[in-house]
């Protein structure tokens, strides 16, 4: 079996406008990085590349057109996945897997700000015939999906608003720590619930703003990669990704797209007990309730305890469970499809050591979760290990 | 031994074919469906409306290569390095290819056809240019490198757009 | 590639499709759930035998829904399952199973389900009004462009660079029209068509003619996949895929020449490489090249190093490319006869191959022995290409 | 890169969009069933799968799970109760919505999969989760097929 490893990453800062850069120079900007820290040069040594766009978050009918240039990947393999960053990484994974790629390059991106109609877009992805014209009578905002999964989820597992309310101060300060992330921010509880509520009960300031920025990852064989570095290879040891049936109706209280994602990831890297074995965790949190909703579906905490350990300031960087130190998508922004690999780039940076301030020593295991947002159940979940 | 059928082509394949004036009797939706966006033109595109305001075509040029890449780019998409230089170019080309068009953009039919293609210009690499109209010509001149030059609007009117050329038409000798 | 670290060999042992027609009444998901219900029934599995779902769809924007395959899940099996969309334009059809292909080929997935869907009709007025959309907004949109024009310009390059005549190229309408009569999902076959009917029909953007251009469909497809380890629990005859590649050119189309698709050489030379294949104009039998305009038949086979540039016209004008012929090309009848819903035609492409490699496919089987075939899809701004090498062993 | 724009006044937008006139989306096989026994009879139906246990309200041809084809339509009637809720509060422009717009996950019966729709005739405050509504129709010469032809549920007396 051959194994996968991280051989480069690269990414620009996240910011809520980039209106400088068009996206070819912003994905172009994460490239350099990346392929400079993993020494290659792409129009030599990559087999495949991937990037993970959809074409109403872009503007662009055929996204996949304007996909090449900027990573080199003119006359090269290359294809899009209309996926999170992760989706993107399961497919390089797959591809050095199969054989018939040594080096695979994916790039995730968001170019959000250009997006005019964010709210009607989303929209865009309910059922035309069953859900949208419920929200479309009166423009109601799209996010009121989170507001009925947040309510079948405390409901479901006894978790209280303020236990919630603490994953969003939390994440925010914690992006103070992190260069890359533009919305850090020093506040309590108390302004959580003053910002009031959006879609009871969830509240205005549980939600991700959203951000521009590039992330761009290199993967090789592992027997490739010792060759090409010295840097420490991160392996990727599993990863997975399910989904729930798409219909609004049938969201689960307990993200059950992350359990299964997390069986088949946690299968592959001989994890079986998770809260023991993982050092750093980066899941998804565009609304506060999700971070405790998914270290529950990962096993990480038991259901209804993720609130608990969030109150009681086990979740970040002195607590047991090291959970979204680079301040998460409430910290980083919303960066929709670079979401996951956002993630990645957070456990590659702790992993190596490279995660500066907030860098939890040691850390050997690492686990990064996304979610594609409202209003599916769709994520995915990697493990990536140091073996030396 | 064998749990497949034997089944041949796709034998029995199944949906509901509806004609035109079905559709407003079937349940249905119709719906707008907004989308607009602010693309960010970016660091070479801006610099190349901001020249066709002056009536202007700029490339810009990889060291590595010495193509003129145009339209211009920050980065040579062939040898992956950030270009150079910007390259003014004459605005002269060549047909590179062409089509008589009797369909407009919403596939309506139309009587005078379109004359559009794409010119290579003078200055730039092979094959290498726009797509643009044809002008002051006839369906029946129009040729693969025929020379051609650019029709500018009056200044006045230029708005930083590939509009702000008219159409190419044949070049005078 | 390393091609001595090819993990799992991957078999086709089902396909299916609903059929292909200008305006489907089922939603997307339906059709979905149409096509992968008869390739499942094919493979003599359910749904449960699944353990991963690949979905292909082109534009969004055709569909009218974002995050078009997180739509059509529940339709095409994915509910609860590993679920993963990959899109490359009009090349996806082809593409789709090449995912498919490195799920299985890794070893992470024994039997997977490929699905394919396209839903033309709900854009209004006309598929044109998505198609709009494919251009650079800077560079090209202000121009107001339509579609057929790409085809046009480089239609009309191919023809200058290489000396091919319109009447040779639009005989590729009247075989694969006709051959289309054989197809139970065909739109537009017509035993009857004759070059005159191509050659004086509408001009739509000269050079190209109404007749020469396959019609926007609403259709889904889909196949099944599994591993060697399983292959021969579900079929006597699995048809194996020997050779996939894959290739994008840059996005800048206005700085290339036209008349020969490289994209198309390099994807298939990937291919041609992982299946063993030294001579492709001796080794592969018959193929199913894109054909969504009559002469990109024609510009395929060339860029699939089946023929060299210009000869694919004289080929069909001998009719060495009829169904009868010696190098059989569409015989499924093809885009332009079975009909154009982007990515669902994985069915006529993938999905022919499969039926003629098993000797399935009844009045469509081609005369010869063929054990060999390729097929072969192209999308995005006449840019991207994928084949697939397939193989009755 | 090498160049950057360096004055704010050279950075271009280019404004444009990604639509067509309009889409029309067929309701579907399952969905002409549901939305004319909506429009003509005033029922919700659903399709149920014998195998899976399950009926699915709004209907469809398939189950999801087993993918068998569905075709025995029931009306599931029109009381149920809330299994989920949320007040919306604002609408796409950011602006407050008032009244606030209540959505809900109801379920028609036991083994029936829960249908999105809106609640109405009742407080905010007043929701919970289990609590029994009933779906209110509009007037049967108003209704087009359309999901909302049901107005929205109200709490059941």
């Amino acid at each position: 079996m051959r194994d996968v490893v991280v051989l480069g990453i690269g990414s620009t800062a996240f910011t809520s406008q980039t209106p400088e850069v068009n996206w070819k120079e912003l994905i172009y900007d994460a490239a350099v990085k990346a392929y400079t820290d993993a020494q290659i040069d792409p129009r030599r040594d990559v087999d495949s590349f991937v990037t993970c766009a959809e074409d109403f978050w872009e503007g662009f009918s055929i996204f996949d057109e304007f996909t090449p240039d900027q990573l080199g990947a003119a006359l090269r393999p290359m294809m899009t996945v209309t996926g999170d960053g992760l989706h993107g990484l399961a497919n390089a994974y797959m591809q050095i897997k199969s054989g018939i790629a040594n080096i695979v390059v994916v790039e995730a991106h968001s170019k959000i700000s250009e997006l005019l109609t964010y709210e009607h877009v989303t929209e865009l992805a309910f059922d035309p015939i069953y859900e949208r014209p419920l929200s479309a009578e009166r423009e109601v905002h799209p996010y009121y999906v989170a507001g009925l999964e947040m309510n079948l989820y405390l409901h479901a597992t006894g978790t209280t608003e303020e236990q919630c309310a603490f994953v969003a101060v939390h994440n925010r300060r914690q992006a103070l720590m992190n260069p890359l992330a533009p919305y850090g921010a020093r506040i309590g509880l108390q302004e959580i619930f003053n910002s009031g509520y959006a879609f009871t009960p969830l509240k205005r300031w549980e939600i991700a703003s959203r951000a521009d920025g590039c992330i761009v990852f290199v993967l090789a064989a592992a027997e490739i990669a010792r060759r090409l570095t010295k840097k420490p290879l991160v392996y990727i040891e599993g990863i997975g990704w399910s989904s729930e049936s798409p219909w609004i109706a049938a969201r689960s209280a307990d993200a059950g797209y992350v359990r299964r994602a997390a069986q088949i990831a946690y299968r592959h890297a001989g994890i079986t007990d998770p809260r023991r074995q993982i050092d750093v965790i980066e899941v998804e949190d565009r609304f506060a309730f999700k971070e405790l909703q998914h270290l529950e579906a990962l096993g990480l905490a038991r259901p209804g305890e993720a609130g608990w350990l969030a109150q009681s300031g086990a979740l970040g960087r002195d607590g047991e469970l090291k959970v979204n130190l680079s301040g998460g998508s409430l910290g980083c922004g919303d960066l929709i499809e670079a979401s996951g690999l956002q993630r990645a780039l957070e456990i590659v940076l702790q992993l190596r050591g490279e995660a500066g301030a907030r860098q939890v020593p040691n850390a050997r295991v690492g686990v990064a979760q996304s979610w594609r947002g409202v209003p599916h159940g769709t994520g995915a979940v990697a493990v990536f290990a140091r073996r030396d | 031994m064998s749990k497949a059928k034997e089944f041949g082509p796709p034998l029995n394949p199944r949906g509901r074919r509806l004609d035109a004036e079905e559709l407003e009797k079937i349940p249905h939706i119709r719906a707008k469906a907004p989308a607009k966006y602010a693309w960010a033109a970016g660091t070479a595109m801006s610099r190349f409306l901001e020249e066709l305001k002056n009536g202007r075509i700029i490339g810009r040029k990889c060291a590595r290569c010495h193509r003129v890449l145009v339209p211009p780019r920050m980065f040579c998409e062939r040898c992956f390095q950030p270009t150079t230089e910007w390259v003014y170019l004459p605005g002269t080309g060549v047909v590179e290819t062409f089509s008589v068009s009797y369909i407009d953009t919403n596939a309506n039919r139309i009587k005078e056809p379109i004359l559009v293609g794409t010119v290579a210009f003078d200055g730039a690499p092979p094959h290498c240019g726009i797509m643009h109209y044809f002008g002051e010509v006839s369906p029946e001149e129009l040729r693969i490198g025929m020379p051609v030059e650019p029709v500018w609007k009056p200044k006045e009117e230029r708005v930083g757009s590939v509009l702000d050329i008219k159409y190419f038409r044949p070049r005078k000798k | 590639m390393n091609l001595n670290k090819i993990r799992k060999d991957v078999a086709v042992v089902g396909a299916g499709m609903t059929i292909f027609a200008r305006r489907l009444q089922e939603t997307g998901k339906e059709m979905s759930w149409e096509a992968a219900k008869m390739a499942l029934d094919e493979a003599g599995l359910t749904l449960k035998d699944i353990d991963a779902v690949i979905v292909g769809s082109a534009p969004d924007a055709f569909d009218g829904v974002h995050k078009k395959g997180e739509w059509l899940l529940d339709g095409a099996g994915g509910t609860n399952k590993p679920y993963m969309r990959v899109f490359t334009g009009g090349g996806t059809a082809v593409f789709a199973p090449i995912a498919g292909w490195w799920h299985v080929a890794s070893g992470m997935f024994q039997r997977v389900l490929v699905v394919c869907e396209e839903k033309m009709s709900s854009v209004q007025p006309h598929a044109q009004s998505a198609f709009a959309h494919i251009w650079d907004p800077i560079l090209d949109r202000p121009l107001k462009p339509n579609l057929v024009w790409i085809f046009a310009m480089e239609m009309q390059r191919y023809m200058y660079k290489y000396n091919v005549r319109y009447e040779d190229i639009a005989l590729v309408a009247v075989k694969n029209k006709r051959n289309a009569v054989g197809h139970p999902c065909a739109q537009l076959a017509d035993p009857n068509i004759t070059l005159e009917d191509v050659i004086n029909s509408e001009p739509m953007a000269l050079p190209v003619r109404r007749l020469d251009i396959s019609p926007p469909s609403d259709g889904a497809s889909a196949i099944v996949l599994v591993s060697e380890d399983v292959a021969y629990e579900h079929t006597d005859t699995p048809v194996w895929i020997d050779g996939v590649g894959w290739c994008i050119d840059t996005t800048m189309w206005t700085n290339r020449d036209l008349a020969f698709p490289k994209f198309v050489a390099k994807a298939a030379k990937m291919a041609y490489e992982m299946a063993g294949i030294k001579n492709p104009r001796k080794e592969i039998d018959f193929a199913e090249p894109y054909d969504p305009f009559d002469y990109k038949e024609l510009q395929h086979l060339e860029g699939l190093l089946l023929a060299e540039p210009g000869e694919a016209a004289i080929m069909t004008r001998e009719g060495k490319t009829q169904r009868d012929g010696e190098f059989p090309v569409c015989p499924s009848g093809g885009l332009l006869g079975v009909g154009n819903p982007i990515a669902a035609t994985l069915g006529i492409k993938i999905g022919e191959l499969y039926w003629q490699l098993a000797r399935k496919a009844g009045p469509r089987q081609v005369k010869k022995d063929v054990r060999t075939g390729v097929a072969q899809a192209w999308g995005d701004l006449m840019q991207f290409s994928a084949v697939v090498v397939m193989r009755r062993r | 890169m090498i160049e950057r724009i360096e004055k704010a006044t050279d950075i271009r937008h280019w404004l444009g969009d990604m639509e067509a006139d309009h889409y029309y989306y067929s309701a579907g096989i399952a969905g002409e069933k549901f939305f004319v026994a909506l429009r003509d009879d005033g029922k919700i139906l659903g399709a149920h799968c014998a195998a899976c246990h399950r009926t699915y309200v709004p209907p469809r041809i398939y189950c999801e799970l087993c993918f068998a084809e569905l075709t025995e339509y029931k009306d599931v009637g029109k009381r149920g109760c809330v299994v989920a809720f949320t007040v919306a509060h604002y609408n796409k422009s950011g602006e407050r919505l008032d009244p606030p717009e209540i959505f809900a996950l109801i379920s028609l019966g036991p083994g029936t999969t829960p249908l999105l729709h809106k609640l109405g005739e009742v407080e905010p405050g007043r929701v919970c989760v289990g609590l029994e509504v009933e779906a209110v129709l509009k007037p049967k010469k108003d209704r087009e097929g359309k999901i909302t032809d049901i107005l929205y549920f109200k709490p059941a007396h």
